[in-house]
């Protein structure tokens, strides 16, 4: 069961690369918030697996349910500054805005 | 493959630590140089849990069936992890925050004095 | 116990690879904040739910709590990340961001 | 330690370091930082180091990216471009950073092998924090111990230097003038549609779980990771989100910047005032063994895990008070007028 938890374990990181590049290289800042959300949902539900192969869930537990209490505070954030400043990418700083390009 | 993991976690603190003192050295942003701070400081905090972890061991709470006035087992030191550097660590991760908000209210200082983040802008305002 | 265990993880390993795929690969920030916002909430309820039962194989108070709690995470999960979506699509549509068309110049 | 899950983590995490460095538009960077610092919660649970996870993810999560956010908010996204001048000073840069890779390459052939347990770090002191601590102070969890009683002293300037760091943030940005700024937590309106509705709703739900949450890791720290300063920052998060979800304005009317300045007081006079209790009732300085002799049935030991708990609580409120005061002074740029 331990090798099976390390496994998933394992995969649940190379999705996070794979969301990671939606971080990375999301076209606006509001694509990047969003790769970083899913990335801390799955940071959740990796710190409970963590703590079934160490066999100690007890003690794991309390920091996956901060990570599901906080984690949303920084979406939050970071929506409430478009309500503000609502250019989504700086303009006129030798910046290339790939999905204008697309379009 | 052995000596991979052995000297893995080294590697990475040492290219941690070459990335955030890049950043605070030749980037033109007072917000990145902040950034780079930040990065080579958790290179630190990566160096001291490294050397503190140990193969094949918990985490440094006992368990329950071992304490509590029950039956006192011997409680074995290879068994737990080295909680020294995790206490050093644990108090740096939060003064780290602390002298975030300095820097980050210096930044904001600065700002309203010269409308700039730039350090070569600023340095022009000043001449 | 175990088997139910293991379909159930994997059930949601393939609901986060569904999500990872559509964050990469639909077309626009609205499309893109469905797969987000959807599958990442079922897929952390489905390996949530595993993880509780695979703690809870021998009755007593301490697994009971721990079970317990690793649902609360569930429930937190379950409030909180559909508002962090919510929030998110509202920035960007206050932002002006156009939803994508297959022929976004003609129809309009 | 995992090292599967180890070697997967740190390259995710060198990733994120490259990018958080290299992209070219600072809100960007701060989000980027958000999912450096998950990933380095992750990699210290996997080392097993449960506190310190706790509290990168109570900072991580909960205060230093919003920081960024409410800096670039307070004052520009953009990242100059790339003057010829600059060669000179990226040359440096690079040169100094290589020199110190090269230098610690070098050393790392001296250093002991990743899991080895015999470094010299876990032979000298640790192993009799490790076999003792239930014996000494009736506390299983052994980082609480050593943060809270043994090295007690080194933990109460890590809170002065909290505290101190607060106070330079509130010096820095004061306006001084009484026209600059408008800290009267005035009337609290909500705007057509502007906190919206349902961020309201679930902020208003779960401010109360968090701050209960809270109170459970400071008193639970003996037995499970937390602690006061993961306790106390987890409370300022839950107002830095009521900050953000309602208005500045209520928080404000809450926690303003007499309350926070006081808080931060009582929080490390509490410290110190039971370090000083010690003294009077004969011991060393935050020696609790003695607190014996006014607790209540309490014998040596358990009155060190209760003296720890004391101290814990002082912690947790002048962490709480520091981490508010910084977030209300950085968004408001001082002016404590309004906020995200």
């Amino acid at each position: 069961m331990d090798s099976f938890f390390i496994s998933i374990g394992v995969a649940l990181c190379l999705l996070m690369l794979l969301t990671l590049h939606r971080a990375l290289h999301g076209p606006t800042a509001i694509d990047r918030i969003m790769g970083v959300n899913v990335i801390g949902t799955k940071t959740t539900v990796l710190l409970v697996i963590i703590g079934s192969i160490y066999h100690r869930v007890d003690m794991f537990v309390d920091i996956a349910l901060a990570y599901a209490l906080l984690n949303f505070i920084v979406t939050i954030a970071a929506s409430r500054y478009f309500h503000h400043r609502k250019n989504l990418t700086p303009k006129g700083y030798g910046f290339r805005i790939r999905s204008e390009e697309e379009k | 493959m052995q000596s991979l993991i052995a000297d893995y976690n080294y590697w990475i603190y040492i290219l941690l630590m070459m990335i955030g003192l890049y950043a605070m050295l030749a980037k033109n942003n007072l917000v990145k140089k902040v950034i780079g701070m930040s990065i080579f400081q958790t290179a630190i905090i990566v160096f001291y849990v490294s050397i503190g972890a140990k193969e094949h061991a918990t985490i440094p709470i006992i368990a329950h069936g071992s304490g509590h006035g029950a039956v006192e087992t011997a409680i074995d030191v290879a068994h737990y992890a080295n909680p020294l550097p995790h206490v050093l660590m644990l108090t740096a991760i939060v003064v780290s925050v602390g002298t975030l908000g300095v820097a980050l209210a210096i930044c904001l200082g600065i700002y309203r004095r010269y409308n700039s983040l730039e350090e070569d802008e600023i340095q022009e305002q000043l001449q | 116990m175990t088997i139910v265990v293991i379909i159930l993880t994997l059930a949601g390993l393939i609901f986060f690879f569904a999500t990872t795929v559509g964050l990469l690969r639909f077309p626009d920030f609205y499309s893109r904040m469905h797969a987000a916002g959807k599958g990442d909430t079922l897929s952390s309820l489905l390996m949530l739910l595993p993880l509780a039962l695979y703690n809870f194989h021998e009755f007593n108070i301490a697994n009971l709590l721990v079970a317990m709690k690793i649902l609360l995470i569930g429930v937190f999960i379950f409030m909180a990340s559909p508002t962090a979506t919510h929030a998110i699509i509202d920035a960007g549509y206050e932002a002006g961001i156009k939803p994508w068309t297959k022929k976004p110049e003609e129809e309009s | 330690m995992i090292w599967q899950l180890d070697l997967s983590v740190l390259t995710l995490i060198v990733i994120c370091a490259f990018a958080t460095i290299m992209v070219k538009d600072l809100l960007s960077a701060a989000i980027i930082f958000g999912a450096y610092s998950f990933l380095m919660c992750l990699l210290w649970t996997e080392m097993g180091a449960v506190d310190v996870a706790f509290t990168e993810a109570s900072v991580g999560a909960g205060v230093s990216t919003v920081l960024f956010f409410a800096a670039v908010y307070q004052t520009t996204r953009r990242v100059g471009i790339r003057k010829s001048g600059r060669m000179l000073s990226k040359a440096i840069g690079l040169v100094a950073a290589l020199l110190t890779g090269l230098l610690l390459i070098i050393a790392e052939a001296d250093f002991p092998g990743f899991g080895d347990l015999f470094t010299p770090a876990s032979l000298h002191v640790s192993p009799y924090y490790i076999t003792q601590t239930l014996h000494d102070t009736n506390v299983p969890n052994m980082v609480t111990s050593v943060l809270a009683d043994y090295r007690g002293f080194d933990t109460m300037f890590e809170t002065a230097v909290i505290f101190t760091a607060g106070l330079a943030v509130i010096a820095i940005l004061r306006r001084l003038k009484k026209e600059d700024r408008c800290d009267i937590p005035g009337p609290y309106v909500i705007s057509e549609g502007y906190p919206d509705t349902i961020i309201r709703f679930v902020a208003r739900q779960l401010v109360p779980f968090i701050q209960l949450f809270a109170l459970y890791v400071v008193a639970h720290g003996h037995h499970s990771p937390g602690g006061g300063f993961q306790g106390g920052v987890i409370l300022g998060a839950s107002f830095i989100l009521l900050a953000i979800s309602f208005d500045f304005k209520v928080v404000l009317g809450i926690m303003n910047e007499r309350w926070n300045i006081l808080l931060g007081n009582i929080g490390v006079l509490i410290y110190a005032g039971i370090g000083f209790l010690c003294l009077l009732l004969g011991a060393n300085f935050l020696d609790y063994s003695m607190l014996s002799k006014v607790l209540p049935a309490t014998d040596k030991i358990m009155a060190r895990s209760h003296g720890m708990l004391g101290i814990e609580i002082g912690v947790a409120i002048a962490v709480m008070a520091i981490v508010i005061s910084i977030y209300l002074n950085i968004v408001s740029h001082g002016k404590y007028d309004k906020g995200l």
